[in-house]
């Protein structure tokens, strides 16, 4: 299994790859957004918002066109970070912390692990479908009609509230203890699936044929 | 007829189904059981409809159009259902009255000639009873649901005992058939439905849905797809394409039932869920219907003419003599209409008939070809002297069903359209033409040597053969008592001329 | 303050970007990823909704902390399954699991 | 007790008393299986305490029946809960039955695909019972994730596997289109109580409002996955075909009655004021459906990618009701949905029946059958016949309430493209029929018997197919009952 | 029933055979002789009845006064719809030309059925034979005596089916069956005309009564062309039957039947029931004068065409056949003539000479088992009897006074010169000649010159009693039954004003002696027909071989029958068969294989292709869904 793991150096030289083009690719968001901000067109929380959703976006496009596993794998951790980015903004404090703890601790590297289980080349390089142009097209389409639709709505000029996070703990384990029963359950259920699925079926009949016998 | 009568009609449908059912929990060895029960049955069967059609009353003094009404509520008040909405409802007019006396003699023949079948007969008299119960439900249910539910009873059996029991081409015979007959359920079906919603009584009760006002343009709408869906099991022309191929593979009694009754029961359908229950557009499409039935008459005959299976001609024959019904539906006046019912009885008797001899010389020769036959009058005679006397019904020799049959819808198509009349006279000597020529060929003339090993037909076939011989000559010299019948169900219906 | 639309339009980005991945890929642990995308695009849509629009009841974070949650459950689920099909057949290339069709 | 925004909580857990049930019944399923060693039981007592738990469960539920009440304003206990319950307890309890000795032989993990089928279950139940888009996402997900798990439950068989994948990718997929448009309902309506939602749905018709529409058009891709309405219905014949029989069956049975009970409560609930603006949707969906499913049905070979396509085309059907949403048609949908599920486990049990015996599948295996065991081969062509809606059979009944319904709802149009998809199937169904009595078997012609719980399970079974289909009167009254509760007074 | 026996019992006569005919069929076998004997007696009994119901005739017949009222109350409803609307009611009617067949019919049966009885000795099918013999009696009686036209038409149609059955008798032979088959079709073909005219008729009148509808006609009730038109229909079923041209074709064929049959049904009764219908509808067509002239011209085209083709035909029967044809066309030249009476005195005599000559033919068929005139010759020697009755049947064929043809044929003439244009008379006149012609020949070369075929004519002998006994009989009937032309005659048999005042009432045609120099000229021409007859056919004939050599065309002509047959086999071939080849292939081709099946194939394509859309491809999937969302939301923004 080590033996499909990619080497610490690779690591090495994605993150600090990574690093650079990030860091080249928000300079100028960063120098646009600063200007924006300077002349007073932007407030503060609109720069924090922009920013993190060009990174995030940028992110997101690494995630999905990628040529190579661990690279995406890399790019979704900066957009869930971004995403926890914008939870903030929406003044989600508990929320964003959740993303990242869940994801970028947990989920992010589940998936890594799986590709690196499942990817048998040394060179994780992946091909895309050829449907990709299709796709593109459709993704840009659906994009527009969801912005389009979203837009078209009347959603006059609320402001965000701040939610107390004990307001939403009594929401979370008290209105909603139902839910939180059932998604118990969920993780019960999901556990179970990795489970069984992941150990060998043979195995298992085996060790309930020699339990029997 | 009084209403305890219904339970006689009610015993109808049941007689039959109960007799399928009991024939499961008979082993399938025990031969002499399964034959005993289908002989009282049948039998049973034939008396109560017998009984049915002596008691029905025809003085004219019930304003009713249905007599021995009897009826059973089964849902109602819930969904789409007001009160009454789903009945169990039987009653008869005289139109019912009289093909369900056929039905009860075509059953009595088709069972006994099917008891020689070796394999399965068990299997095979469930689904036939399954299919007789279906034909008898149709006769005598005045409730619309079940009516069209017994209506697909009895094509439900059809492709099973075409595919299992039949011949030459079974497969595709019954699977043709029983695709073209369900498709013209979707017709019925929409048409129902479309009824039902259109009454808006929340009922399928038909004496309501009968009576209720219903808008002309409904009724023009729809009288179309009920004319089209029970003409497809009526083989009306161009939808008759199973007609031919079924019956050249269906077995004997399944041809015997299907084209004696269950053709029948197309036309019956056109009349009373059409004519009806929505006169305006039955008056509205009648010309229509003339059309079509004089094409089929014609069409069929012409293309009998160069048919060299029996069967096949038989089909033929069947589409031509379906084309005499619709013609004289389509004459929307009462001479024609009673043309139209005997017709059905007529040629049920006759095609019977026909397709049980057929059957019983096809069981030993495995041969249908006309060509391949020469003389057998010699070596079959008595088998010879019912096939003649069915080819003489069937080209409308007086005397017999047949004519007492085509002369009232000759005349009432010579009332609406003359022309029309003209042509169906004319048909009528096509018919003979191909009949006597398939008579000459296979009949008469020197016997070929290859047939010497064919017997005369069993005793049950003669047995059977007598019956409806029997009847044909009955309803042929006295049709009176079936005409009395008819006609005062007839003209209960609003627009008909007289 | 940030207008909502901007939330909306940047889920909707993210969305697509998700459904475009989705579409894609041939890996079955990228085509995951990409649906991640997706349900992020959606939980941001709810906690926007939800600071925006309902914010004395606020079912929308409740709904987004589940969303983020079977998110979670669900990448191990589906990666159990990737997993067993890697074992059995050397690929997790989804175009290679096309063994049934028509 | 009351919630944060004053409204009063009803936290009695009484009324989730089957649901709970199920759960505990789950879990001691698979405690059970995890120390079956120590404990030394074996396999049939898995079944045995499923179904045991079921039937407390669905005793729990009858018992519950004349509640009208909800739970946290989460769970609504009423007719139409009641009738789900009854359905997918009886659905399960059935399958087992019928299927427990497949399950031996032919499935990984018994003990977890037992606790799985009750979990489901009662992910099933709070699908129909839900009054909140928060506990009908969850429920929807617990059914899911049972459901992908299921599939993949098939022994040394790679296709479950397969199937599996596609189920779970693509369902991911869906449910993130379902959740995109939840978030825009709950953003238009700004709650999440479907109560709530249909008054702030019905305050505004007149404007149409493209965050409502995106949101509507979003659930239906969502939900369509899950009931396989065209063009969400690819993962169908694929998992449907590579999952056990069992899974199949319950695939085409639970899941999807479930999934119209959650359609139903939410066409008929808050999304009833926007009725004008999903309407054409459903009845596109239900067109190409019904029309796609049936002719591709017509091309299959094997018997459940047949039963896969199949039902599918019946999800055509149902989606009619949805389109003329009434309280006529959803009693007619309800309807349609009893007899449908009944039927399609006969079916299903009989095909498992077979595999048991035969470990073929293809269609053209069934050759002779009529020979080799006649009794199942009625079992099978009743079941068929009754799919394809013959007469003296529930699918006749049914499926006439359930068109009559539509038509009342002025969807004459609809209704006639369903019953010329329904004579379609009629061939495709006929073929198998055909394999049965029409030939010889391929094989060892010798005669062979059912074990003594197939011919209870299926006998029963058959027994409703025909009697329903003679008296269906009482089906229709409890499924008029439940209906009435969608639409209060 | 003695006593009371009268008129308005005359539905007996037919019921009579009818049962008979039902015990004969049905228990055959059982009855000793096979029944011939019941048969033999039944008709007696029939011809005894017909004189009992002549005499209760006579008694309401005063003078030329007739009052049938009263008389005729047999009737029953055998449908009624919309309580009298439209019903058909069965019931007799007897009046005098009744009176002329009734005698003809049963007299003629009885002979030939006694006759039959030596003449079918040993037969298979012996007693069927005269189980359908009772048949068609019955359905002939019924049919002059219907008083319903309905019921006419079944008793019409009963007669053709007894003959097709005679006539395919010998149905071992496909030349019997095909002939069975082609009468039936041929008069099949007339028999729609009349049931089209019948139900014209009725839709004018709104009744089948016979008696109705002529008052109806004779009161202007019905528009004048449509009565035409109707009368002309009416008229087709009489040319069918009594083998007019140009449905005559069949009745040469015919005569593959058993020679009594051809005597009984294809010569004395049935073929003339045209004859019959037309003079029963005479008050009718006297009003419509076109329908008349056709009439005229088509028995006139018959007769000289028949005659001719007697000419020249080998087949001592086909040659009976044709003269048959052509007398029947003297009789339809009457008809059209407007001259019933002498239509109706032909057919009484006519019957009773064909018939005999017919049965005549029969003995020496019968002895030699030959045919054909060429393999006969010289039997008088052997069968002297046979030779002197089938003379004299020929002198009265031939038209030679004192024997019953002569009276009969000289009326025709006599009235075609007063009504019709002189040609028709002309050619009616050589037609009669051309008669006497070929009936020399045909006793000529049957009976006497030197045997051709000596094996035959060794093994000829004369027929036993019971088969000469009906011969003597006719012969004598042959002779005197044209006396009853007499109003002395008929006065003595209880007929006040004799037949001639009988048959057609309102015209009462009084004949008490003969216009002798009209006679002569008609004497004349026979006697020079049978001197021509003489100078070509005596002998052997040679002057008759030479003539074949004048004009090969017209003798191929003649022997090829105009070349009727042909033309029709080539219409049956070509048209009617060729439409049904195009029908069945358009059935197979269009309807079934292109409509029906092509609609299944296609709906299965549909499926074949669509399924390929399920790739098996996750992405593919996704794809399909996605796009599924796509168009739904645009169509949303589109409907927005």
């Amino acid at each position: 299994m080590f033996d499909r793991l990619p080497l610490p150096s690779q690591f090495d030289r994605t993150i600090i790859a990574g690093g650079t083009v990030l860091l080249l690719g928000a300079t100028p968001v960063l120098v646009v957004l600063a200007a924006l901000l300077v002349v007073d067109r932007i407030t503060a929380p609109e720069f924090v918002f922009f920013l993190a959703s060009a990174v995030l976006l940028a992110s997101a496009a690494g995630v999905v066109l990628m040529k190579n596993i661990v690279h995406a794998a890399l790019c979704l951790v900066v957009t869930l970070l971004g995403v926890a980015a914008i939870y903030l903004l929406l003044l989600t404090e508990f929320l964003a912390l959740v993303q990242v703890l869940v994801y970028g601790g947990g989920v992010v590297i589940l998936l890594l692990f799986g590709l690196m289980m499942t990817n048998a080349q040394d060179d994780p390089v992946v091909t895309d479908g050829s449907q990709k142009p299709f796709a593109f097209g459709v993704a840009a389409l659906i994009a527009g009609v969801f912005i389009a639709m979203a837009l078209d709505a009347q959603w006059g000029s609320p402001e965000a509230a701040i939610i107390p996070l004990p307001d939403f703990g009594a929401r979370l384990f008290r209105d909603f203890s139902l839910p939180v029963v059932i998604v118990a359950v969920l993780l019960d259920i999901a556990f179970t699936g990795a489970f069984v699925n992941a150990r060998r079926a043979d195995a298992a009949s085996a060790a309930r044929g020699e339990a029997r016998s | 007829m009084t209403s305890n009568d219904g339970y006689v009609l009610l015993a109808l449908m049941l007689v039959p189904l109960g007799t399928a059912g009991l024939l499961m929990l008979i082993p399938s060895k025990e031969r002499a059981a399964i034959v005993g029960l289908t002989a009282l049955s049948s039998l049973s069967m034939f008396v109560m409809a017998l009984y049915v059609f002596c008691r029905y009353s025809f003085s004219g003094d019930s304003d009713s159009m249905f007599q021995g009404t009897l009826a059973w509520t089964w849902m109602e008040n819930v969904g789409v259902l007001g009160d009454k909405g789903i009945q169990l409802k039987v009653g008869v007019d005289g139109i019912g009255a009289s093909l369900a006396l056929l039905t009860g003699i075509v059953t009595v023949p088709a069972t006994w000639v099917s008891w020689k079948i070796q394999n399965g007969l068990k299997d095979f008299f469930i689904l036939l009873y399954i299919l007789v119960a279906g034909v008898f439900g149709v006769f005598v249910l005045t409730d619309l649901f079940f009516w069209f539910l017994f209506y697909e009873v009895a094509l439900l059996p059809m492709y099973l005992l075409i595919a299992v029991w039949g011949s030459t081409r079974k497969e595709y015979g019954a699977m043709k058939l029983m695709m073209m007959l369900m498709a013209g359920s979707i017709f019925i079906f929409t048409a129902i439905f479309a009824l039902f919603t259109h009454v808006g009584a929340g009922t399928f009760d038909m004496e309501v849905l009968i009576d209720a006002q219903k808008t002309e343009g409904f009724q023009k709408t729809f009288f179309p797809l009920v004319a089209i869906g029970c003409g497809v099991l009526g083989a009306m022309f161009p939808l008759h394409s199973w007609s031919p191929d079924g019956h050249a593979s269906a077995p004997t009694a399944v041809s015997m039932l299907h084209a004696g009754v269950l053709m029948k029961v197309g036309a019956f359908g056109v009349l009373r869920l059409g004519f009806q229950m929505m006169p305006d557009g039955g008056a509205y499409w009648a010309p229509a219907l003339i059309v079509v039935g004089i094409v089929a008459a014609m069409y069929g005959a012409i293309s009998a003419l160069k048919q060299t299976d029996m069967k096949l001609m038989m089909g033929f024959s069947s589409v031509s003599h379906m084309g005499y019904v619709f013609i004289g539906l389509g004459t929307f006046n009462s001479i024609g209409w009673t043309g139209a019912v005997l017709q059905m009885t007529a040629h049920g008797l006759m095609t019977a008939l026909f397709f049980l001899l057929i059957g019983g010389m096809y069981d030993q020769s495995h041969n249908r070809e006309i060509p391949n036959f020469s003389g057998m009058a010699k070596q079959m005679p008595i088998w010879s002297v019912f096939f003649i006397l069915a080819s003489l019904a069937s080209l409308g020799l007086p005397g017999m069903s047949g004519f007492i049959a085509e002369v009232h819808i000759f005349i009432g198509a010579f009332r609406a359209y003359p022309v029309v009349g003209g042509l169906a006279v004319l048909t009528a000597a096509i018919t003979a033409t191909y009949l006597l020529r398939m008579l000459a060929q296979a009949f008469f003339g020197e016997m070929n040597e290859r047939w010497t090993g064919l017997h005369e037909i069993t005793v049950m076939e003669r047995a059977g053969a007598t019956v409806l011989a029997a009847a044909i000559l009955t309803l042929g010299l006295w049709p009176t008592p079936w005409i009395d019948r008819i006609t005062p169900s007839i003209i209960h219906i609003p627009g008909v001329t007289l | 303050m940030i207008p909502l639309e901007n939330f909306l339009v940047l889920s909707a980005l993210l969305f697509a970007f998700g459904l475009f991945g989705v579409l894609s890929r041939r890996s079955a642990i990228l085509i995951l990823m990409s649906v991640e995308l997706m349900l992020a695009a959606v939980a941001i849509n709810f906690i926007a909704f939800a600071s925006y629009r309902d914010t004395e009841a606020f079912s929308g974070l409740v709904f987004a902390l589940f969303v983020i949650t079977v998110a979670a459950a669900e990448v191990g689920l589906a990666l159990g399954i990737v997993l067993r099909l890697f074992r059995e057949r050397r690929t997790a290339n989804v175009d290679e699991a096309s063994s049934l069709k028509w | 007790m009351t919630d944060i925004m004053g409204n009063g909580l009803n936290m009695q857990y009484s009324l989730l008393l089957p649901e709970i049930l199920l759960g505990l019944t789950a879990f001691l399923v698979v405690f059970a299986d995890l120390f079956s060693a120590e404990l030394k039981i074996g396999y049939r007592l898995l079944p045995l305490l499923t179904v045991a738990g079921l039937v407390a469960a669905l005793a729990a539920s009858l018992i519950l029946a004349d509640q009208n009440s909800d739970f946290a304003m989460l769970v609504t206990v009423d007719a139409f809960t009641t009738f789900f319950r009854v359905l997918f307890c009886a659905v399960a309890i059935a399958l087992i039955i019928g299927s427990h000795e497949y399950i031996e032989s032919h499935v990984n993990h018994p003990g977890e695909f037992f606790a799985l089928l009750l979990l489901s279950t009662a992910g099933a139940s709070f699908m129909a019972g839900a009054r909140d888009l928060l506990t009908a996402y969850l429920a929807v997900e617990v059914l899911s994730f049972s459901l992908y798990i299921a599939v993949s439950l098939g022994r040394n068989d790679p296709r479950s596997g397969e199937a599996a994948l596609k189920y779970v990718l693509l369902g991911g997929v869906a449910s993130a289109f379902l959740l995109y448009g939840l978030s825009f309902i709950y953003g238009v309506a700004g709650s999440t109580q479907y109560a709530t939602i249909a008054e702030a749905l019905g305050g505004d018709v007149s404007a149409v409002r493209g965050e409502l529409v995106l949101g509507l058009v979003l659930i239906v891709a969502g939900l369509g996955f899950k009931a396989s309405a065209v063009p969400f219905h690819m993962w169908t014949p694929d998992a449907y075909e590579g999952a056990p029989i069992p899974v199949t069956a319950y695939l085409s049975a639970t899941s999807k009655a479930a999934t119209f009970a959650l359609l139903l409560r939410w066409f008929a609930g808050p999304l009833l004021p926007a009725i004008n603006e999903w309407q054409w949707m459903i009845a596109v969906l239900a067109t190409a459906t019904m029309v796609l499913g049936n002719l591709v049905a017509l091309q299959q070979r094997n018997i459940k990618r047949l039963l896969a396509y199949s039902s599918i085309a019946q999800v055509g059907f149902m989606l009619m009701a949805l389109v003329g949403m009434s309280q006529i048609t959803a009693g007619g949908l309800l309807v349609h949905l009893g007899g449908y599920l009944i039927t399609n486990l006969t079916v299903f049990i009989a095909v498992i029946h077979f595999y048991n015996r035969t470990g073929k599948e293809q269609i053209s295996d069934f050759k002779g059958l009529a020979q080799t065991n006649p009794y199942l081969a009625l079992v099978m062509t009743a079941g068929l016949f009754s799919l394809a809606g013959m007469p003296l059979l529930v699918g006749f009944f049914t499926k006439f309430i359930l068109f009559q319904s539509v038509v009342e709802a002025d969807f004459l149009w609809l209704v006639v493209v369903a019953v010329v998809a329904s004579t379609i199937s009629l061939f495709y169904y006929l073929q198998v029929i055909k394999q049965m009595y029409l030939y010889q078997p391929d094989g060892d012609p010798a005669r062979w018997r059912l074990t003594p719980t197939g011919y209870l399970t299926t006998g029963v079974l058959l027994a409703a197919v025909v009697v329903l289909g003679v008296w269906g009167t009482p089906l229709y009254e409890v499924a008029d009952h439940a209906a009435a509760a969608l639409f209060p007074a | 029933m003695g006593m009371q026996f009268g008129m308005e019992q005359v539905w007996v006569l037919p019921a009579i055979p009818a049962v008979l005919f039902v015990v004969l069929a049905l228990l055959n076998p059982l009855i000793p002789r096979r029944g011939d004997f019941l048969a033999a007696l039944g008709m007696a009994t029939v011809v005894a009845l017909v004189f009992v119901v002549m005499k209760d005739y006579a008694s309401v017949f005063h003078g030329g006064e007739f009052a049938p009222e009263g008389k005729n109350a047999f009737s029953f409803d055998w449908v009624n719809i919309g309580q009298g609307f439209f019903t058909i009611q069965f019931s007799t009617f007897v009046d005098g030309i009744t009176m002329v067949m009734l005698p003809v019919v049963t007299i003629v049966a009885t002979m030939v059925i006694v006759y039959s009885i030596g003449y079918m000795h040993g037969e298979v099918r012996y007693g069927w034979y005269f189980a359908v013999l009772c048949l068609f009696v019955s359905a002939m009686l019924t049919l002059v005596v219907a008083g319903n036209l309905i019921q006419l038409y079944l008793a019409w149609e009963g007669v053709g089916l007894a003959s097709y059955l005679l006539i395919g008798f010998y149905w071992e032979r496909q030349s019997a069956a095909e002939a069975a088959k082609k009468a039936f079709i041929t008069t099949r073909i007339g028999d729609v005309g009349l049931l089209i005219g019948i139900i014209l008729l009725w839709r004018a009148t709104g009744t089948f009564d016979i008696q109705g509808i002529i008052e109806a006609a004779k009161n202007h009730e019905i528009g004048e062309k449509y009565l035409t038109v109707s009368m002309l229909f009416l008229f087709m079923g009489a040319v069918g039957k009594s083998a007019q041209f140009p449905l005559h074709v069949w009745l040469p064929d015919a005569m593959e039947g058993p020679t009594p049959v051809s005597a009984l049904i294809h010569a004395a009764t049935m073929v003339v029931a045209g004859v019959y219908l037309v003079a029963r509808f005479s008050p009718v067509y006297a009003e419509v004068l076109v329908a008349r002239d056709v009439i005229l011209y088509t028995g006139l085209i018959t007769a000289v065409m028949a005659a001719s083709m007697g000419l020249v035909s080998s087949d001592i029967k086909r040659v009976l056949a044709y003269s048959t044809v052509s007398q029947l066309g003297f009789m339809f030249v009457a008809l059209g003539s407007g001259a019933v009476t002498a239509a109706m005195f032909h057919l009484f005599t006519h019957a009773f000479f064909k018939a005999l000559l017919f049965l005549g033919s029969g003995s020496v068929i019968h002895a030699t088992h030959k045919q054909e005139v060429e393999s006969l010759g010289g039997l008088h020697r052997k069968m002297p009897f046979t030779a002197a009755v089938f003379s004299i049947g020929s002198l009265a064929l031939a038209g030679i006074p004192i024997f019953a043809g002569f009276w009969s044929k000289d009326e025709i003439l006599h009235e075609t010169l007063n009504e019709a244009p002189i040609a028709v008379y002309v050619i009616l006149a050589g037609t009669a000649m051309l008669t006497a012609i070929y009936t020399t020949r045909l006793v000529l070369l049957t009976f006497f010159g030197a045997p051709r075929d000596h094996h035959a004519f060794d093994h000829a002998h004369e027929s036993p009693i019971i088969m000469n006994a009906p011969l003597a009989i006719l012969a004598v009937l042959a002779t005197v039954s044209g006396f009853f032309v007499f109003d002395q005659v008929g006065k003595a048999l209880g007929f006040p004003g004799g037949i001639g005042a009988n048959v057609f009432l309102e015209h009462a045609h009084h004949f008490t002696e003969p216009d002798y120099a009209f006679a002569s000229v008609a004497t004349l021409m026979s006697l020079m027909g049978i001197g021509i007859g003489y100078a070509y056919w005596h002998g052997d004939a040679k002057r008759a071989v030479a003539a074949r050599g004048w004009a090969p065309d017209l003798h191929a002509l003649l022997v090829n029958r105009y070349y009727m047959d042909n033309l029709y086999q080539g219409i049956i071939n070509r048209v009617i068969l060729g439409a049904g080849s195009l029908i069945a292939w358009f059935d197979k081709k269009v309807v079934n294989e292109t409509g029906v099946d092509g609609g299944a194939q296609t709906v299965s394509y549909l499926g074949y292709r669509l399924k390929f859309l399920q790739t098996g491809r996750i992405p593919n999937y996704a794809f399909g869904m996605a796009l599924g969302v796509l168009v739904l939301a645009i169509v949303a923004i589109g409907n927005a």
